[in-house]
């Protein structure tokens, strides 16, 4: 049964909706993730969680518990901010003893639950230092002991790591992961990444303009978006406009050329346009003449771009049809591949891509 | 860090001598005493004059009621406004900003006015003088505790407290007041240097106060003027010297550490 | 945006009422004039008064200068301050507020010393009323500037402008000048307040100044105060109005645009 | 010939060296990154160069000219800053042409450069807007523009892109490359994002405690990392302490498990510790016990990472080693690999890794 419950919750700030009737349920010990781009509701939603908000329409459910009216100070949730938000006048273990003095937990049990939690975050060495003598990841680690010392019902990330470098983003998120995993504490976890998303979410609820875009594992969300939005903010994503030549044949035109597909939407009719969805890795270097279930196209090479185990290709496609992004394995130019701007090379890709209607 | 170049020195002694030459000749005039009298005449007499003691003492009891008063409306008015009304802010800083602009005198004259209509305590004159100091003193009242909050990230730091069950007194001597304690301490300074020196409106409103009692001496013995202007400087420098001292212990103690 | 809370408007209308009751009895207070009388007498008679023009006078002509003074000096120094020397800061911050803890009177008494020994023109009361000014104005001035100066990034626009090329001039009219226009304003702005109401500094040097004569003429007749207290709160509000005309026409000019 | 030198450049800040003998050079139209975390010095080497600071020691040449001296104004190079550093009161037009009014040259020419960099930028529809009604990486455009306009002899950028969100990044920084190979403008570049600087650059000088660690190419640096310190910062590495069994016949112990390397160092002898670097994507998952140029490792899932096209895969080798992260093809399940938290999976991987002396 679901333990966190978001029913119908709508959130107006003067004439702008935040939120929009966004209804999901996360079960106990869930990993769920609010993706989106900056003001799209995402946050917001999290603090209406929290309490920190009061939503407009809708109910907040947690354990069974309609929590919309209640206090924060009585909501019992851990909570993670962005700027870290530790108490500058207390050392680290001050900082994480806070819930629980609150809560008016003998002293002993205090200190044992303290040393308990700094040592998961592994920080134990550090639990006499203030919030300004520590890394901008050992703060977070210490925020994230802080808010989950009370044993909280639900714990609240909002964009912990944006603050971070690159490296300890990396290492901090497979901790967090790591962390939520081993104490099955039901998370919402607000992004903006969607390489995070995707890396440490059981599901994702995909933010746009204040509506869930889509909601689902991430590799639903990857491999099946459901939209134009999702399809190109999780993701790089070629999307070629083409038109449709013959409904029942399958065929579509793409410049000059005439490709294949498997699944044209139900609603087209022939001479429509269409939209090609193809993951840049989805598209393959050369080409088979005899293998049939592929398209081909020739594309000129404009940019190669260096990404270490990889390469990125930006080309145009000769005869027509746009710019396509590339992203090939890095041993590519080793076969022989001649990846160098102006150079022309031959790429195909499956018939069994995603085509939906183009958006007007 | 920078070096520092010869012109940047130059700017601070010239900065600095601005203020400490007219402090230097004030202090050496009031160690001119006439012939037959130790050096230390004029300060001598002040310090036997009662009237020194009366003003002193009414001063600094409305200096601390200015203080006391901002603390209890200004801290979380402005804490408030800052959580839950971020809008209200131009408005407030408007506000603060108006005892530079209407000039005390308006306010005096006003305030006489309405309350010579008997308002029962209100139209003590004490209380009016108390009023009119805790208007004047509210823009650098408000203004010291605006630049500690803005310093502080009060919004996320009060919401984490929240989070974790926290009560409202609980967040205000744990979170911020320990927080904001060098701003306050700024501010009680910034009141408590401004009402000691003040005479313009104690004298409108027919008080004695340290600054009246400065005016008055000045206009008759000038050594007098002098030594009472040093002896000023150094009991503002004294009582903020305690007043550091205090802070520093009882807050530290209520805010947990640090 | 939130959605304002009835308490929130009750702040704001308490706050301002605080400041607008005195303002209205005070204006109120002015009209009540003998029997026989129109209501506006204690206006005209003001008005025909060449006490109140010469006062007047001086008293604008001292915040001009105490306004181009800051110009001319702070906004330099502020500037090169956050240029060069960001570790100054502090400094200039104490120094900003010494003229609060250093009571007026003590610099007054200090300056008569000094200058009463004779530094050539220097020793000119108008040269010393107008020092006293610079320094007492010079807080309100810095903190405008710093103000205006923190939230322009100075810094990277100084570097971005003197990488393609540009004079110092350049960049102080055209990219430091234009960008903290609201502050300097603001700066100037409570200068003039200040200067129009002050009266300590310019009675010890025995100046009829604008605040002089309406301490005096508070001290004879009542109604002819309030009248010029509405006086000199419509005059600053009016002086402010065409600063901020002038300033938009003038400093937009020379900016290029907007 | 090379066009910027850069000849034992030193800066001290009280008693802390920011930058310590730093030389390279540049050749015309090359682009080159310096990388580095921050408080490495990069920024600094650039000031030094843009002529903001000056070096204790050492010497800028550009095109044969000594600048060491000469002040910024007059040192004809173009600024790019972190914080777009855009004048607030003039027009996105009046920002591009402040440089070119400075020179004194004639309005009628300064209207033709001011549209011809605001098209190249793609911003010609935007000249009359104020920066704060433009989106940042429309601001970060305008910049470059303006920086460009009076044809600078070097493009200096700090962290241009470190302020923006991740896709505008992405696309801008192709832009930007795209840019300045087509004017041939030398450049350097500050970053502290490994992926930008492999992306873009010619060259690029990796930046640690004020020294450069390594100068190269991305792929040698990628590829041939010269410090533990550059193999960590540049791209994700496991570092695996081994102990030599056998120099001669290159076996090292990992735990209970023997392993041949190709090229032990020459310095160290049997008994010495060393470590393996080996890139993730460089094991593979599957195991061909005939292929003897392969060492074998079996390891226990942890994590599982979607990354979209690929996973990330954390384990524990099985029989002692460590710890070590794959990266592995997105498809790596289908073909039946199993990966998921518990499993254990053979990996391999070539002989021919990088070994190094173990630091202490």
């Amino acid at each position: 049964m679901a333990f966190l419950e978001i029913h119908q919750v709508r959130r107006q700030f003067a004439s702008q909706v935040a939120v929009e009737n966004i209804s999901f349920t996360a079960d106990k010990g869930e990993f769920i993730s609010l993706l989106g781009p900056s003001g799209s509701g995402k946050t917001t939603l999290l603090r209406i969680v929290a309490g920190f908000e009061r939503p407009d329409a809708g109910r907040i459910v947690v354990d069974g518990e309609d929590v919309t009216m209640m206090p924060p100070q009585r909501r019992n949730m851990g909570m993670v901010f962005q700027s870290y938000a530790l108490f500058p006048n207390m050392t680290a273990a001050n900082n994480v003893a806070f819930g629980l003095r609150t809560r008016k937990v003998p002293n002993d049990q205090i200190q044992a639950r303290v040393r308990e939690l700094l040592s998961l975050v592994g920080l134990e060495q550090k639990a006499d230092r203030y919030p300004h003598q520590l890394s901008g990841g050992e703060q977070q680690r210490v925020a994230l002991a802080r808010a989950l010392a009370p044993n909280p019902r639900v714990l609240l990330l909002d964009e912990p790591l944006s603050a971070l470098d690159a490296l300890i983003r990396v290492n901090l998120r497979g901790e967090i992961r790591r962390i939520q995993q081993t104490l099955g504490i039901t998370t919402l976890y607000v992004t903006h990444d969607q390489e995070e998303a995707l890396a440490m979410s059981d599901r994702i609820v995909v933010f746009n303009h204040g509506r869930a875009e889509q909601i689902g594992t991430p590799e639903e969300i990857y491999d099946r978006p459901t939209s134009a939005f999702v399809s190109s903010f999780v993701g790089a994503m070629n999307r070629l406009t083409c038109q449709v030549i013959s409904r029942s044949a399958g065929t579509v035109a793409l410049g000059n050329h005439e490709l294949q597909v498997n699944a044209l939407p139900n609603d087209v009719t022939d001479g429509d346009r269409v939209e090609l969805w193809i993951r840049p890795e989805r598209i393959r270097l050369g080409w088979d003449p005899d293998d049939v279930n592929q398209n081909h196209l020739q594309v000129v090479v404009d940019q190669v771009m260096f990404l270490g185990a990889r390469l990125g290709i930006k080309g145009t496609i000769v005869g027509g049809g746009g710019a396509l992004t590339l992203d090939v394995p890095r041993d590519a130019n080793d076969r022989g591949a001649m990846l160098r701007p102006g150079a022309s090379v031959d790429v195909t890709f499956s018939r069994s891509i995603a085509v939906t209607r183009a958006s007007e | 860090m920078k070096r520092l170049s010869v012109g940047s020195w130059l700017v601070g002694i010239v900065a600095l001598l601005y203020f400490i030459v007219p402090l230097v000749a004030t202090a050496q005039f009031s160690f001119q005493e006439g012939p037959g009298q130790p050096f230390w005449a004029a300060y001598t007499s002040i310090l036997e004059s009662a009237q020194f003691w009366q003003s002193l003492r009414l001063s600094l009891g409305m200096a601390l009621a200015a203080v006391v008063i901002g603390l209890i409306v200004v801290v979380p008015a402005a804490y408030w406004a800052y959580l839950r009304v971020p809008q209200l802010k131009p408005w407030i800083e408007f506000v603060s900003i108006l005892p530079f602009v209407v000039p005390p005198i308006v306010l005096v004259l006003g305030l006489v006015r309405l309350y010579a209509s008997g308002f029962g305590p209100l139209s003590a004159r004490v209380t009016m003088l108390m009023g009119a100091y805790g208007v004047v003193s509210l823009p650098y009242m408000f203004r010291s505790i605006d630049t500690g909050l803005r310093s502080m990230n009060v919004k996320a730091l009060t919401e984490a407290a929240l989070g974790m069950g926290a009560s409202w007194t609980r967040i205000m001597f744990q979170v911020v007041l320990p927080n904001i304690r060098q701003s306050l301490l700024g501010g009680a300074f910034l009141t408590f240097a401004l009402i000691m020196g003040e005479y313009a409106i104690s004298s409108m409103l027919g008080f004695n106060t340290f600054g009246v009692y400065m005016l008055l001496t000045g206009q008759t013995q000038a050594q007098g003027a002098a030594a009472l202007a040093i002896i000023a400087f150094i009991l503002v420098w004294f009582f903020v010297a305690i007043m550091q001292w205090v802070s520093r212990n009882s807050i530290t103690t209520i805010g947990g550490s640090r």
